[in-house]
């Protein structure tokens, strides 16, 4: 009950800031707006997923942008110039960064050094891969492009449920199996309690932590094929940035970045809410550029605060060790 | 006792050595373990039970030796590789997950699943069968660090237990349970040796011992001094292979003159807070013990807190020396010098990664303030000191803390409130993992407290302890004061009378959240 | 109705003095034409534009100005626009061809044109000396950047005499434009081999015409500048004879487009696919310098 | 993991007397390749008054993140974060530019300073208050400090001629750029600060285990809000500097991304980011590491879209030579586990 709070605590803020701005704005309350907001952030959706379990397990992964970068520009010259078919390409570079994810795994795992760090080299080294790869953005004209990205489940009121809307919801239903319903899913959570009371408990903390950054990475790679349909091409620099995106997602949604303490269905609200703030600032349009940044912070505050409010910020004695941050 | 041993070992460590850089903590260590025998592994703080056991289970490399089960070598690089192999271990730090469920803590690694997937109920129908085997009646789906550590204790144990290992090593699992829990404990372990498995028990508490072991291994300083028959082993002569010295018989009844001046330092009224403890009265004279008892979950820990001012009372007043006063935040207690010594060592106790000294020398450097560093030869002195006055081991200062045995640990807390010269001192379990040697010294200890004019609080388990220093018992039940016994009205029974009175039912929702 | 139109305006960001210039610029027309245009700054992040764009047709805004931070990937939501029955029109940069039919017009200077202006200056000036250029691009993946490069390379290639001797990226930062050229002079014997240096943008000029002072050497005179851009802090510049030669790139590109919306929605005249803004070249022997500077003053650069 | 229960963990293992070894060694070999890329890499001269060369070169660029490692250091020993520093460089950079035509020197360098100082405390009062994680509750100031930049500046370039301030930039003290003086001073007072007083051994006792220590009647919060408030202080530091070294504000990029630098700073400086043991004078040397890296791949000439992939194995190489797993290879560190124990 603990752990439900935050996410319950946290819908309610999602719906009342929609209500609010469906208020403000007369266009606002539409299937179109929320069609939008599921398909314009369905990357930041699906690299929110790996997020969560690299969350969980007491862990971070600041890669993740780049390897969207990577992936956009890998599949854009695999396809666009080499000719080799989408199919093929996306399983591909879904190994490609699923390997990457494991090498880094296994860098903290067995070395021992902090993800953060871990990570951030890899956000270097993907980010200057997609450099090498290309500088210029690359145009993909590919037929199954065009197929998947005209089909769309249409609502009333002009909203469409996206391919890539429907992929991202579809990979949120699996993560939560795995998370909430496997065991390896537990052994996250358990990491995330004590990686050495996991140890001493016997479970296999090595082979799980390269499969967390693992899926991670995968993750990252389909967010990058998402982005490469939603874009239709591939660019060196898509993608700076979203690690953090993600992070503020996750966080928000509940989960605690001292790990051990989380749910996806949080990461999905914190999502939607950063899409929300987003669209509003779009929507008001009157805001120049930097009244744009202020408010987007304040806006993060404003959530947050409430949130913390909600649920009881004040200073309780919790004899969950691991779970007092 | 249980089952006869058979004769031909079924764990055969020899000549296990183990030095943690310069350090050698083990020498030639040689055990035998029989199916179906409890075995009882003991010796001094830092004698090398513990890593012994890490050795064996895979969490330590050992430099030298073998390890063979059931005739076959055994070399497990990870406690789960010693699982596997049959070696099912609990060890001394409380190593579940707090913020999973119990459920979850009792089966992580073995959950029923089906096509994959965690079968949630079907787990906690089994869990619940498991604990209730050991008196306990709780709900299975709250995280596990909402329950006291006495309950996470025994769900480490029940997880262990239902490993369905042949060999089951338990490393001070009664440390933090109550008599009634041990009892419990003491059954299972019976039952279990009497199914065949070898059972490897570390504990400080000689009666347990001479209870359920059928024989005995020693170890002093890393060294095997020897393994006898329990039988043939009278107590005193047991304590002598321990301690390689004779201890002298700790005298009971109070420490300080009768007729000392009862003046009165602490005076508590109407103190609680709610989901924690009801409103209670207290007083605190100069030179005099206090002791809280009660069962597990009572709410003693609760109670002390409030007094120091670890967590904040929605309720009643605080007087010391008769003038009103904020006690709403440790500073606060430290600041009209009280003193309070966690139950919960590894948590709220010490710093695992500083120095035995800068634990010490902690609270006295809070009290002084940030502008007023110890200067680093004072430092020193005072860790010396302390080092020396409680025989901490190994006599390094500059060690990180997190490197000292369990006892040592606690040893080296003490010291820390110590050091601030409180007025009031608050000790939670202050001898819960320590040796009988320095059992006795830390009972000495408080008796020359409260002789030079402390006024102590302490929670304890172990009533007999309490009888012989407490001038007053304070007994909780069901975060209520129950009763308040003074001078000869003291003794065990009258203790065991006023926790028990009316209603056998307490021991049932021990460690009930709150 | 050309009167009160409701314009979104895909900006890319606030990286630089210029892209201010340009956002005042285009508030400051739709104020004159009593239009009314919603900004959206997208940080550098086309995921943004697109989101600005989906939010601009759901609030079925007049028109949409985009000002496209990459060339590709704007099929899909262009073509929601097109079905939205709403223009779009191309500020300051072009996207990929295949998408020509997607808007309704590109007000865009020529990059690589840029680029061009800027190398045949140098050509001019250098005649048939030996001249060693040092090069400070701009972002590594901006397609700016690629073309003033591409412009300004093709042009010196032809002349034997001069060479590219080092080039490396100032992300079009002042502080970075210095710290690279700092490395420069070090790498060329105190910047005795450099005879001139080319940036991408005026920011990174400033900041290495700072570097070469700090170096002792006289930044328009020992070594030659040009780049691009032209805002005001360059004509300081060059009025103190501290720069040669800069290349204009006009901020108002909103204008000509509020005329060829109004007069599309108007009256359905379709404007030429392409309104190009000149590339005029300033240099410090110009005599309107202060002249040019005083207009610029108040646009916001 | 055996390391983690009752053996020193990583951050212990920074501990051994030679913990800062694998630092200096790593910045010394990273200096001898920029030697090896450009052979005049070592040559020292005066210009103007003021030594000229790379070497000073390297010190100069690097004094803004190591002043950014003063604070951050000292936030991530509590066991916390603090992303906004870049953003706070930004303000306060805007800030200065804009008033120093107009108002004497004191008051322009006081305005910046204690602007970066409420954002510090702002920042500590979000973590130690409403409890909101640190790198969230940084993540806020982080993406509204710029803005607040930009409205300073209303997004264009503030240019200054002020001497005063500009001397942060060219100005020197025997020839050494005032940067580097700036920061070496200011590493001089933190450690003072630090441990001259109690507050080195209360920040390591919070960042190891902020319970107990608040058990021991350490007042947490007040710390918490301290380190913070110190490392916004030192990043207003960094933005004077920045903005005086082009001789005006650029709120857009000032200090972009510079947060990441010094955190990386801070942990090759063998500061763990669990908290706990720290060390200042590793951190800046850290700082040095990554700016000697910087400008050697500025002198290497090699292609700009080379940078990254450089950066990045670098930077790995640099964690691989002080991993203590790698270490524990080596020399049997306490608590390794011997992998190969069969007898
Ligand atoms: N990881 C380690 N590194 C260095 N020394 C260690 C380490 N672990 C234990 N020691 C030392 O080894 C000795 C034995 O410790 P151990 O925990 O085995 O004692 P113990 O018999 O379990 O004591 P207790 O009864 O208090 O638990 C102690 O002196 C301790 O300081
Ligand atoms: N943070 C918490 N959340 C939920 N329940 C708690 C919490 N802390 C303590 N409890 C419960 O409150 C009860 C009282 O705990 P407390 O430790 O005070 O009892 P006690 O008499 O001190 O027992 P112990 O011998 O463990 O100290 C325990 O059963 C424990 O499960
Ligand atoms: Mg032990
Ligand atoms: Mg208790």
């Amino acid at each position: 009950m603990n752990s439900r709070l935050p996410v319950i605590v946290t819908t309610i803020v999602f719906l009342l800031g929609f209500a609010g701005c469906g208020l403000h704005f007369p266009h606002f309350a539409s299937t179109r707006v929320v069609g939008n907001l599921l398909t314009d952030n369905a990357y930041l959706g699906v690299m929110a997923v790996g997020m969560t379990f690299v969350i969980i397990s007491g862990g971070i992964d600041l890669s993740v942008g780049a390897v969207l970068g990577f992936t956009t520009v890998f599949l854009a010259i695999a396809i666009g110039r080499l000719g080799i078919p989408p199919l093929l390409a996306f399983v591909l570079v879904l190994l490609l960064a699923g390997a990457f994810g494991a090498a880094m795994g296994a860098l903290i795992q067995f070395l021992e050094m902090p993800p953060f760090i871990v990570t951030l080299a890899g956000m270097f080294l993907a980010r200057g891969a997609s450099f090498l790869l290309s500088t210029q953005s690359i145009p993909v004209g590919a037929p199954l492009y065009d197929t998947l990205n005209a089909f769309a489940l249409h609502l009333p009121g002009g909203g469409r449920l996206t391919f890539i809307t429907l992929l991202m919801l579809a990979v949120f239903a699996g993560g939560i199996v795995l998370l909430h319903f496997t065991r390896f899913g537990s052994y996250v959570y358990a990491l995330g309690g004590s990686r050495a009371s996991t140890a001493l408990m016997g479970i296999p903390v090595a082979r799980t932590t390269i499969r967390i950054y693992a899926l991670s990475g995968l993750l990252a790679g389909l967010s990058g094929i998402v982005f490469s349909l939603y874009t239709s091409s591939g660019y060196s620099l898509s993608g700076v940035g979203n690690e953090l995106d993600a992070i503020a997602a996750v966080v928000i949604g509940g989960t605690l970045l001292s790990g051990g303490v989380g749910t996806l269905f949080g990461t999905f609200v914190g999502v939607l809410i950063e899409g929300l703030i987003q669209t509003y600032i779009t929507f008001d349009g009157t805001l120049s550029s930097w009244w744009a940044k202020i408010v987007t912070g304040a806006l993060l505050f404003a959530f947050i605060a409430f949130q913390r409010l909600m649920s009881g910020g004040g200073f309780r004695r919790s004899r969950a060790g691991a779970a007092a941050a | 006792m249980s089952a006869t041993p058979d004769p031909v070992p079924l764990l055969e460590i020899r000549g296990l050595g183990k030095s943690f850089g310069s350090i050698r903590v083990l020498h030639e260590v040689d055990l035998l373990l029989r199916a179906g025998e409890i075995h009882a592994l003991l010796g001094e703080n830092g004698a090398g039970k513990s890593t012994l056991i890490k050795c064996v289970t895979g969490v330590h490399g050992r430099d030298a030796g073998t390890v063979r089960l059931g005739g076959r070598d055994i070399a497990p690089r990870t406690t789960e590789e010693a699982l596997a192999a049959g070696l099912a271990t609990v060890y001394q730090e409380v190593n579940l997950l707090p913020n999973l469920s119990v459920a979850q803590n009792l089966y992580l690694g073995r959950q029923p699943t089906r096509f994959g997937i965690v079968q949630g109920a079907a787990m906690r129908r089994r869990g619940a069968e498991l604990l209730r085997g050991f008196g306990l009646d709780i709900d299975l789906s709250r995280p596990l660090g909402s329950y006291s550590v006495a309950v996470q204790h025994v769900c480490a144990i029940a997880r262990a237990v239902d490993a369905q290992a042949r060999v089951l090593i338990l490393d001070e699992p009664t440390a933090s349970l109550d008599s009634h829990e041990v009892e419990v404990l003491l059954g299972v372990m019976r039952q279990l040796a009497g199914r065949g498995l070898a059972i490897l028990f570390v504990t400080h508490f000689l009666d347990q011992v001479y209870a359920v072991c059928d024989r005995i291994t020693v170890l002093r300083n890393g060294r095997l001094v020897g393994e006898r028959a329990c039988a043939a082993l009278p107590r005193m002569e047991l304590v002598r292979m321990m301690l390689g010295r004779d201890l002298e018989e700790t005298v009971s009844g109070r420490a300080v003159a009768e007729g000392a001046t009862r003046e009165r330092i602490g005076r508590f009224r109407g103190l609680g807070r709610r989901g924690a403890v009801a409103p209670f009265d207290l007083d605190l004279h100069r030179g005099e013990v206090v002791g809280l008892a009660g069962l597990l979950g009572s709410g003693r820990t609760e109670t002390v807190r409030l007094v120091f001012g670890a967590d904040k009372p929605d309720a009643g007043r605080a007087e010391i020396d008769d003038r009103p006063v904020r006690l709403h935040s440790p500073r606060d207690g430290l600041r009209h010098r009280l003193g309070y010594c966690p139950e919960e060592r590894k948590t709220e106790g010490i710093v695992a990664e500083l120095t035995v000294r800068e634990n010490i020398v902690l609270a006295l450097q809070a009290r002084r303030g940030l502008l007023r560093p110890i200067p680093r030869r004072e430092q020193d002195e005072i860790a010396r000191r302390f080092i020396r006055l409680l025989d901490i081991r190994p006599a390094d200062p500059e060690r990180p803390i997190g490197l000292l045995s369990g006892g040592n640990q606690q040893k080296a807390l003490l010291a820390r409130w110590l050091a601030t010269e409180p007025r009031i001192l608050i000790l939670d379990e202050p001898t819960r993992g320590i040796d009988v040697g320095a059992h006795a010294e830390i009972i000495r200890l408080i008796r020359e407290l409260c002789a030079d004019g402390l006024a102590l609080l302490v929670v304890s388990s172990e009533l007999d302890e309490i009888v012989t220093y407490a001038d007053r018992v304070v007994v909780l039940r069901d975060r209520v004061q129950v009763a308040s016994l003074e001078g000869e009205a003291i003794s065990v029974s009258s203790i065991l009378h006023a926790i028990a009175e009316g209603d056998g039912a307490a021991s049932a929702d021990a460690g009930a959240a709150a | 109705r050309a009167e009160g139109l409701v314009v979104g305006f895909s900006q890319i960001g606030s990286e630089s003095g210029w892209r201010a210039a340009e956002t005042t610029v285009t508030k400051q027309d739709a104020k004159k034409n009593g239009d009314t245009v919603k900004i959206a700054d997208a940080q550098q992040k086309q995921e943004n534009q697109i989101k600005a764009i989906r939010s601009f047709i759901a609030q079925g805004v007049d028109g949409i100005f985009l000002a496209p931070v990459v060339a590709t990937g704007w099929h899909q939501v262009l073509s929601e626009a097109r079905d939205a029955k709403i223009p779009v029109i191309l500020l300051d940069r072009d996207i990929d061809p295949a998408d020509k039919p997607l808007y309704l017009t590109a007000v865009t200077s020529d990059s690589v044109h840029e680029g061009a202006v800027a190398g045949d200056w140098l050509v001019k000036t250098v005649g048939a000396k030996p001249c060693n250029v040092v090069e400070i691009e701009g972002t590594v993946g901006a397609s700016v950047a690629a073309n003033r490069k591409e412009g300004f390379d093709d042009e010196v290639k032809k002349q034997p005499n001069i060479k590219i001797i080092r080039s490396e990226t100032g992300d079009f930062t002042r502080s970075q434009g210095k710290q690279v050229m700092e490395s420069f002079i070090k790498a060329e014997n105190g910047g005795k081999n450099i005879c001139a240096v080319y940036a991408h943008n005026d920011d990174m000029m400033i900041g290495a015409i700072q570097a070469m002072k700090e170096a002792g050497l006289k930044p328009g005179s020992d070594i030659l500048t040009v780049s691009v851009d032209s805002v005001p802090d360059m004509f300081r510049a060059m009025i103190a004879h501290d720069a040669n030669a800069t290349v204009e790139l006009t901020p108002d590109m909103a204008g000509p487009a509020f005329v060829a919306l109004g007069a599309y929605k108007s009256k359905g005249t379709v404007p030429p696919k392409w309104i190009e803004t000149k590339s005029v070249l300033h240099t410090s022997a110009d005599g309107d310098l202060q002249q040019v500077l005083d207009q610029k003053k108040d646009l916001g650069y | 993991m055996s390391a983690a229960v009752d053996a020193p963990p990583r951050r212990a293992a920074w501990r051994v007397p030679r913990k800062a070894l694998p630092q200096l060694a790593a910045l010394l070999a990273i200096l001898l390749l920029d030697r090896a890329v450009s052979p005049q890499f070592f040559h020292v001269g005066l210009s103007g008054g003021r030594l000229f060369g790379s070497l000073i070169d390297v010190l100069n660029h690097g004094a803004p993140v190591a002043m950014l490692s003063l604070g951050m250091v000292l936030v991530i020993a509590t066991g916390g974060i603090d992303l906004s520093v870049g953003a706070v460089m930004a303000i306060s950079g805007a800030l200065a530019a804009s008033l120093a035509d107009s108002h004497p020197l004191p008051v322009t360098l006081g305005a910046a300073l204690a602007v970066g100082l409420v954002c510090g405390v702002w920042n500590g009062l979000l973590v130690a208050w409403l409890r909101i994680q640190p790198i969230v509750a940084t993540l806020i100031l982080m993406v509204a400090g710029r803005g607040v930049a930009q409205l300073i500046t209303e997004g264009r370039i503030r240019t200054f001629s002020s001497h005063g301030l500009a001397w942060f930039g060219g100005g020197s003290v025997l020839g050494v750029p005032a940067a580097v003086v700036v920061t070496a001073a200011a590493t001089v007072l933190t450690l003072a600060l630090v441990r001259g007083t109690a507050l080195g051994l209360m920040v390591e006792a919070t960042g190891g285990n902020a319970r107990a220590s608040r058990l021991a009647g350490i007042d947490t919060r007040a710390m918490t809000v301290a380190v913070y408030a110190w490392s916004g202080l030192c990043a207003a530091v960094a933005g004077i500097l920045a903005a005086a070294d082009i001789l005006g504000a650029d709120a857009n990029n000032a200090g972009l991304y510079l947060e990441l630098d010094a955190i990386l700073a801070v942990v090759i400086g063998g500061t763990s980011l669990l908290g706990g043991r720290f060390s200042i004078g590793l951190a800046v040397v850290g700082a040095l590491i990554i700016q000697a890296m910087n400008t050697g791949i500025l002198l290497s000439g090699l292609p700009a879209e080379f940078n990254l992939v450089v950066k990045a194995l670098v930077v790995l190489a640099v964690l691989l030579a002080q991993s203590p797993r790698l270490k524990a290879l080596g020399l049997r560190r306490p608590g390794a586990r011997a992998t190969g124990a069969t007898p």
